[in-house]
């Protein structure tokens, strides 16, 4: 398969930037997953979505809206009522999960291309994501694997918390680049390293 | 030492020396002064000039209330103006001036203005300049003549012309409870909600923690009040569970108990951190508010009452006491009220002679009179200031016997030597935050002050905020509060520090105004005088927001802190009313004035984000002059070195209707509509039929809105049974969608479809013309692209470079044209294959004008003529209207404002002189350069069309179709562009599409 | 402002819009009532008081929602689905409602 | 009631101010009147003015729930201008910015009329082609307009960023050089004044709280000072149509109420002369003769009649602030506040006979009321004098929805909020 183009690659240089000389506070990074999936399920038919989720990745979606499952190398979280979307370093799971949907459960739509994954880890995180998100990020309102829809002004986002100080935010892959931007910016004043 | 520094005491750290500008001349001051405390503490008594009249003036509070003492405080050409003196903290390197004086702040001009008084009285300008009623200077001329020197003349600060570089960010925050205010209340409900297990947030309009503690001179469990709360607050840090926000206003209570602060992080800095911002805005939704906001002191309105000197008697407290400052060297006061005994005391020790107290009051309690008595004043029981004397500095005050229960002064008026008089007027608690969370303000008799609304259950109050004046109501209310903040309740035996203060009343005298001959102020600022009110009250603007607006009472930047009460109780003497039946201002956001950058906040230099195509970089690369299209880049054009635009687009679309060109149609909004009943609703949305559509098929479609107006058009592809790309122009993508998601949701919930933006998940080219066919035939693997795999309006799946592509053979240009589809990612390497496989065609990019020109060529709409007025009859689209079923907007598309003939219809317009037409030009039937009028339309869109040899355009034009073949002409006076049309055909081009069906 | 969406819990009203009075009623699709469709169109409930709205939450999980808002105080009385999405699941935790 | 002049300003000042009289009677109400007029705003006070100057019917009275102007009069932006685009708003405007021409003259009250001109920006060749259109259109209208090169306006406004790399860049704007600014209040009190003085009563404090009615007809109104009767009730109460209608037993109508925030800074010295729109959003901004930079931008955008609205608005209204004046960063908001708009499904205003016999409606004014004020009295007066409209209000009648024939400047469909 030929190699895939992120709009991240011009901008997207490794290094320690900020007010580092106080220590690092964040870590960016793209995670470039292969596949990103979104699953709707028809009314009544979100447990076979679910299960079809199990099948194809292996990753069991825990209860509750916006609950979520992380691991290294996969990840799922629901971000809608009946919505799903499924994450994962290889290519080619949309066509996967094609086969395990029934068209009388629900649809599948690949947004592997449509949507960039950005990374936002360490103990200033929950600091700067703040800055462009109102929602509440402490970890009794936002556990961990757990999926959030939010925006920031026109940019649109879902955000899933993969660990304690770490966050995926999803975002359409057009403001990609804008959004790095805004978030570079608001790294600034804590120490952050770009990988 | 300075003249006016205390030996000890105070706050500041006396070892570490500032050193600033004022008006360009050096001073000093210590660590923890502000502004105002550093010029006091040099003996600075003039701080600035009044807005009118252009009086001098000093400082009068010590806090944001201040109306008198503002500066500009500059950071290289960045001006700040409008700063109260008593709100910037000091720091090396400051540099501060004074405001609306010329040529200096000693000698103002401007200060002439004094002599015309009675003629420049409230409302004064309402009453003349109306001018000559004929002559040149009818109309609104002369009044306009006498404003630009009244504009001059008006205004504070100047601001500056250089943009600000510093930077200012947004903080969204979430907490159970939210506290503001950090003195004894404040503290204690902060202490009680942590030690709660609470996620707390405290916030501190000052630099300092503490409030009043850091001015009161009382003892606290058995220390200095300041010493306690500087522990309290320290004791704060240890809890995880607490936010400590200090110089952080609290400026708005917003519904959902959503508040808005303004954090103040680098302006007491002399060298900002890398990445700091200069305001940080806070959003802060709290499940519970604490208010412990303290209370604000008024001044009492007399004769000279503004003479530099005269100062309120609580900031000359904290001045003593805080800052270890004397507002002046012999000092008198003048009260209604017990709290300006303290202040007394606060001023002898701190070393300051104190020579009177002049109350207004007959019976004054033997407590207070023991703690003039221990400062060395004498107490003047019953009697008034009528006067002040001194010009830039005060040098004397004159007293008469006053009767506080008729407002009579008896007895010959006497003068008393100070150079500072110190007056209280009473307090009014702090309750903006609350009054802006909704409800009435309750005037409550016995304080002579307005009272919160009662709580809606969202904030509870506490402390002076409450009118619970004394620190220990403070101490007990907070601790209260904190705790039934978060849902507990405070008991009887709680231990609670104990404070140690000389118990006053907190009472006043019903006395706001002494009446004797002089201008006596209400508003410092705006020179609102008791005469201005009193004018206001025989005009008739009696109520309480005619006073305002006819008078400007309460409008200048302190709004009104300092003088909203005095002025509503001497319109209600007027009257012969209570003061709350005068009415009471209902106070809105913001609580303090707030930086303008603070509130655009990261959007500052930054407004809106920026949408990029996959290929953004190879366009710049190759030379792209790019266009906004809403938050989209797309290339306008590709120009060759010298071309001008025109001859750029000319040649893009000329080659591309003679051998080929490729253009980026990603920005195209893309919807996956998926599911059982996907074609259901394409047949409902849409004015034709969808679901008649084969796999492998796509249709030019319209959507009409609701009420049969033409909202936007795309061609649809079926990809598979139940699975449906649909496109919409890029301006109408999110309109589109959510038209969609809204019936689906509301209107059709019975329907199984998945609606998905896909915009971004497809990168589109377009390849038109002559050899497109051929250079796809070049490049295309595991699909042929002849007539029989791709016809028009197929779609065929293949590779190109290796990389899954999805080709569907339509037309936007009028040639044989295809739309290529990759992911994203792939786009820019997909792009260049074409380009490369294009590269022995001749192949060009190009770019919006090219595209745009050859849309008018074929007369296709886009959004000038989808303009939200128009219908599919208006714009000849009525044969995509199914008579077979129902559809958005099919009921009513029909009604006669809808189909009369006049309407404005697409026509096409060539021009007859051979020069340029442009959009926006109107169409008329007779040409009238001098007197333009007749208008029965206007040009869309217009462009050279070299398929033609001829300058043509799109119009609508009433009752256009009608008017093919006829004479016209444009008449666009604004460009001075005059000339003959004929109106044909919006067809221009290939009417039969012979050239796009091949 | 706020809202609770069943489903995001209370968010800012910055990321809904704001589909307007919730008590018109949509003729049939095939009815030649101008009337009913105009009245549909154009007629709006406007009360000083306690309101049936539809909000879509667009900067969120996107669903259409039925909020009884009251127009002097803007408090939120209710907040549903307009789609009938009972909430299969419990929500996860969050803030309490507002 | 003594003339206001220079020369009264001085025998007064010179008298200490004490012969000043009420600028406006207190009178109580009487029992009937031929014309009732509901609502003592900018548009009821107009109507009321041009009943007795233009018809001689002087047995008037406007009835105010609270106090004189407390609506929009005293809460809008202060603009004035006449650059529409369809032609029936643009015939109707500029026979209001003629009637503002000599405004303070006709009232004897100085309404502080200035035409310091309106400029909107365009920020792509497209828009700039938008408003030659409506410039054009103005201009085919007899109404002045003027295309301005970035040059230009830098020259005119040296404060504003008109870099090209600016994200949005200046291409132009479209100048009315006789729009201007007025002073709200004045405008209010001018007008009441002057109606008072021709014998109309102003009664404050007096709440229409329902209809009187024979029959169908309605023949005056309940009040929280007691019934008044009249021939003749106009309803001129914008933002509060919905509720007063209810009242007459009109649940619907194609109108929502909603909530728009202003804003003034602290005083600055001159900074901007022309009133100016920013073209990428919704901003408009001018500064005031004290000296107040007072700018506003969209609807909050949901029903209310809460006089307040939210911080999204602030903040989005702020940036665009910004976007063309970056000097700006440190200048600091003063105050806010909000307005109730009576939105309409086209944009564009109601004034008509009915709907019920013997009522008359003036409302829908959206976010163009200040500007309208003396037109749109001066029509509705016509209206309600000969029972039918004039040519100029013709058009803006409440059936034109059903009909089909819109007067939709923006082109936004029946999304009251989007006009």
């Amino acid at each position: 398969m030929a190699e895939r183009l992120s709009p991240l690659e011009p901008v997207l240089r490794q290094g320690s930037y900020g007010q580092f000389e106080n220590g690092v506070g964040i870590i960016l990074s793209e995670t470039a997953p292969g596949s990103i999936v979104q699953l709707a399920a028809w009314p009544g038919q979100e447990k076979a979505i679910i299960a079809a989720i199990k099948k194809a990745t292996g990753l069991a979606l825990p209860d509750g809206a916006g609950g979520g499952v992380a691991s290294s190398t996969k990840a799922a979280f629901g971000f809608a009522p009946a919505k799903f979307m499924v994450v994962d370093e290889a290519e080619g799971v949309a066509e996967a999960l094609a086969k395990a949907v029934a068209p009388e459960g629900g649809t599948v739509t690949d947004l592997s291309h449509g949507r960039t994954a950005i990374r936002i880890s360490g103990p200033k995180a929950e600091w700067v994501l703040a800055k462009f998100f109102a929602i509440d990020f402490s970890l009794v309102a936002f556990p961990v694997g757990a999926g959030r829809s939010t925006m920031h002004h026109d940019i649109f986002a879902q955000i899933q918390r993969s660990a304690a100080d770490q966050y995926d935010v999803y975002v359409f892959r057009s403001f990609a680049r804008s959004f790095w931007h805004t978030l570079r910016r608001g790294c600034e004043e804590v120490g952050y390293e770009v990988r | 030492m300075s003249p006016r520094r205390a030996t000890s005491g105070g706050r500041i750290d006396r070892l570490r020396t500032i050193h600033f500008t004022f008006d360009g001349a050096p001073c000093t001051g210590h660590a923890g002064d502000t502004l105002a405390s550093a010029l006091l503490a040099s003996g600075v008594t003039l701080f600035g000039r009044s807005f009118k009249y252009h009086r001098p003036r000093g400082v009068l509070t010590a806090g944001i209330d201040e109306p008198n003492a503002l500066v500009t405080v500059l950071r290289g050409d960045v001006r700040e103006p409008n700063i109260p003196a008593t709100t910037v903290e000091i720091y090396d390197g400051l540099v501060a001036e004074s405001q609306n004086r010329f040529p200096s702040l000693a000698w103002d001009i401007s200060a002439i203005n004094q002599l015309a008084g009675k003629l420049i009285s409230a409302g004064f300008y309402y009453k003349t300049f109306m001018g000559p009623a004929i002559g040149p200077l009818k109309g609104t001329r002369f009044w306009m003549l006498c404003e630009r020197f009244i504009r001059r003349a008006a205004g504070l600060g100047r601001a500056g012309r250089a943009a600000d570089p510093s930077r200012y960010e947004r903080m969204n925050a979430f907490c159970d409870v939210l506290i503001v205010g950090s003195g004894p209340a404040g503290l204690m409900a902060a202490a009680s909600a942590a030690d709660n297990g609470a996620r707390v947030i405290l916030a501190e309009l000052d630099a300092r923690l503490g409030g009043s503690a850091n001015w009161s001179g009382e003892i606290i469990d058995g220390m200095p009040a300041a010493e306690w709360a500087a522990g309290l607050a320290e004791g704060l840090k240890a809890h995880n569970n607490i936010r400590v926000l200090p110089r952080t206003t609290v400026w708005g209570f917003y519904d959902g108990n959503t508040l808005a602060a303004l954090e103040r992080v680098t302006d007491h800095k002399e060298r900002l951190g890398k990445g700091e911002p200069r305001h940080r805005h806070w959003v802060i939704r709290a499940k519970k508010v604490v208010l412990a906001t303290g209370a604000l002191e008024r001044p009492m309105v007399f004769p000279g009452n503004d003479r530099p000197g005269v100062m309120l008697a609580g900031a000359a407290r904290r001045y003593a006491n805080e800052f270890g400052v004397l507002a002046g060297g012999k000092v008198a006061l003048f009260t209604n009220n017990d709290t300006a005994y303290h202040a007394a005391t606060a001023l002898q020790k701190a070393g300051a002679s104190v020579a009177a107290i002049f109350d207004v009051r007959a019976n004054v309690s033997d407590a207070m009179r023991n703690l003039a008595s221990d400062a060395g004043a004498e107490v003047h029981a019953g009697h008034a200031v009528v006067g002040t004397e001194g010009s830039r500095a005060l040098a004397g005050v004159k007293v008469q016997r006053f009767d506080s229960t008729n407002g009579a002064l008896s007895g010959e008026s006497r003068t008393v030597e100070a150079d500072c008089l110190l007056m209280s007027g009473g307090w009014s608690p702090a309750i903006h935050l609350a009054s802006q969370a909704g409800g009435k303000a309750q005037w409550d008799a016995e304080l002579q002050a307005f009272l919160a609304p009662q709580a809606a259950g969202n904030w509870i109050g506490a402390g002076a905020f409450n009118g619970s004046f004394s620190t220990a109501e403070a101490i007990a209310e907070g601790h209260a509060a904190g705790l039934a903040a978060t849902g507990s309740k405070a008991a009887a035996n709680d231990d609670l520090p104990v404070a140690d203060a000389v118990a006053g009343d907190p009472a006043p005298a019903s006395v706001f105004e002494i009446r004797a001959n002089g201008k006596s102020f209400v508003d410092f600022q705006h020179d609102v005088t008791a005469e201005d009110v009193r004018l206001a009250h025989r005009e008739g603007f009696v109520s309480v927001e005619h006073l305002k607006r006819y008078t400007t009472l309460g409008m200048a930047t302190d709004q009104g802190k300092t003088s909203n009460i005095p002025g509503l109780a001497i319109m209600a003497e007027a009257l012969g009313k209570p003061i709350p039946e005068v009415g009471t201002t209902r106070f809105r956001p913001p609580f303090a004035p707030v930086s303008v950058g603070s509130l655009a906040a990261e959007r500052y230099g930054d407004i809106r984000a920026e949408r990029l195509t996959p290929m953004h970089d190879w366009h710049l690369e190759h030379g792209a002059t790019m266009y906004a299209a809403g938050l989209w880049h797309r290339p306008m054009v590709y120009g060759d070195p010298g071309e001008t635009i025109e001859q750029s687009y000319v040649r893009e679309a000329k080659t591309t209707r003679e051998t080929a060109g490729i253009v980026d149609v990603s920005t195209l909004g893309k919807i996956a509509v998926q599911g059982p009943d996907a074609a259901e609703l394409l047949d409902r949305v849409y004015t034709n039929m969808f679901s008649t559509l084969a796999i492998g098929k796509a249709r030019y479609g319209l959507m009409l809105r609701e009420d049969g107006i033409a909202l936007d058009d795309g061609t649809t592809w079926r990809l598979g049974q139940n699975d449906f790309l649909m496109t919409t122009t890029t301006a109408n993508a999110g309109k589109v969608m959510q038209h969609l998601e809204y019936f689906l949701d509301l209107i059709w919930p019975e329907l199984k479809v998945t609606l998905t933006s896909v915009t971004d998940q497809w990168a589109g080219a377009a390849i038109g013309g002559p050899q497109a066919r051929a250079i796809l035939a070049n490049c295309v693997k595991e699909t042929p692209v002849d007539n029989t795999a791709l016809p028009f309006m197929g779609i065929v799946h293949g590779r190109i470079a290796g990389v899954p592509v999805m080709i569907c053979r339509l037309s936007f240009s009028g040639e044989m044209a295809f739309e290529v589809y990759c992911g994203a990612d792939y786009g820019t390497r997909v792009w260049q294959a074409l380009m490369d496989a294009g590269k022995p065609f001749g192949l060009v990019p190009y770019g919006l004008e090219a595209l745009g020109t050859m849309r008018i060529e074929k007369g296709h709409v886009t959004g000038a003529e989808l303009d939200g007025r128009t219908t599919a009859r208006d714009l000849h689209l009525d044969w995509m209207l199914s008579k077979k079923k129902p559809f958005i907007g099919s009921a009513m598309m029909d009604r006669n404002g809808l189909a009369t003939p006049d309407r404005l219809q697409l026509v096409g317009l060539v021009s007859l002189d051979s020069r340029a037409l442009s959009g926006g030009a109107h169409v008329v039937e007779e040409l009238d350069e001098q007197n333009p009028h007749g208008s029965i339309g206007h040009v869309t869109a217009a462009c050279y069309s070299p398929a033609l040899g001829k300058y043509i355009a799109l119009a609508l034009v009433k009752g256009g179709k009608a008017r093919h073949g006829s004479r016209a002409f444009v008449s666009d006076p604004l460009r001075k562009r005059f000339g003959p049309v004929e109106i044909v055909s919006h067809h221009f081009y290939d009417a039969e599409g012979s050239r796009m069906h091949g | 402002m706020l809202i609770t969406c069943p489903y995001c819990g209370p968010r800012d009203v910055s990321e809904f819009t704001y589909q307007g009075d919730g008590n018109r009623q949509r003729p049939a699709p095939a009815s030649q009532n101008l009337d009913a469709w105009n009245e549909y169109v154009y007629e709006r409930l406007n009360p000083a008081g306690d309101h049936n709205e539809v909000w879509q939450h667009s900067g969120g999980c996107r669903s259409h929602l039925r909020v009884v808002r009251n127009t002097l105080t803007h408090e939120i009385s209710s907040v549903a689905f307009a789609r009938g999405h009972v909430a299969h699941r419990s929500p996860a935790k969050r803030g309490t409602k507002t | 009631m003594a003339e206001y002049s220079a020369f009264a300003l001085i025998r007064n000042a010179l008298n200490g101010n004490k012969d000043w009289k009420p600028a406006w009677r207190k009178p109580e109400p009487k029992a009937s009147y031929d014309v009732i007029v509901i609502g003592g705003g900018g548009h009821g006070l107009s109507t009321a003015y041009y009943l007795a100057k233009e018809h001689g019917i002087t047995n008037v009275a406007v009835l105010e729930k609270g106090w004189l102007g407390s609506g929009n009069v005293g809460r809008n932006t202060t603009a004035v201008r006449s650059n529409y685009l369809l032609p029936a708003n643009t015939r109707f405007y500029e026979h209001s910015m003629k009637l503002w021409e000599g405004l303070s003259h006709d009232l004897n009250y100085n309404v502080m009329f200035s035409q310091r001109g309106c400029l909107n920006l365009a920020h792509t060749p497209a828009q700039l082609d938008d408003y030659a259109r409506r410039g054009n259109a103005m201009r085919h209208q007899g109404v002045d307009a003027e295309l301005m090169t970035p040059a230009e306006i830098s020259r005119l406004i040296p404060a504003m960023d008109v870099s090209r790399d600016a994200r949005f860049p200046v291409y132009g704007g479209l100048m009315q050089p006789r729009a201007g600014t007025a002073r709200h209040d004045a405008v209010a009190w001018g007008y009441a004044r002057a109606a008072d003085r021709r014998g109309v009563d102003i009664v404050e404090n007096c709440e229409v709280t329902g209809f009187l009615h024979e029959g169908k007809r309605i023949v005056g109104v309940t009040t929280t000072r007691g019934d008044i009767r009249a021939k003749k009730v106009a309803v001129t109460v914008a933002g509060s149509t919905g509720r007063v209608m209810q009242m007459a037993g009109i649940e619907r109508l194609p109108i929502e109420s909603h909530v728009l925030q202003a804003f003034v800074t602290e005083s600055l010295k001159p900074f901007i002369n022309t009133v100016v729109t920013f073209g990428m959003g919704h901003f408009y901004m001018s500064q005031s003769d004290k000296g107040g930079l007072i700018y506003g931008g969209d609807l909050d955008g949901y029903n209310s009649y809460a006089q307040r609205g939210n911080l999204p608005v602030v903040e989005e209204v702020m940036a665009e602030m910004l976007a063309l004046f970056p000097s700006l960063a440190p200048a600091r908001v003063l105050r806010s506040w909000g307005g109730v708009c009576d939105m309409t499904m086209d944009g564009s205003p109601i004034i008509t006979t009915g709907p019920l016999p013997g009522m008359y409606l003036n409302c829908g004014w959206c976010y163009g009321g200040f500007k309208a004020t003396p037109a749109s009295g001066w029509c509705f007066a016509h209206t309600i004098a000969k029972d039918e409209p004039h040519e100029l209000n013709a058009a803006f009648t409440l059936d034109r929805f059903h009909r089909g024939a819109l007067i939709d400047e923006k082109g936004q469909g029946a999304t009251p909020r989007l006009h």
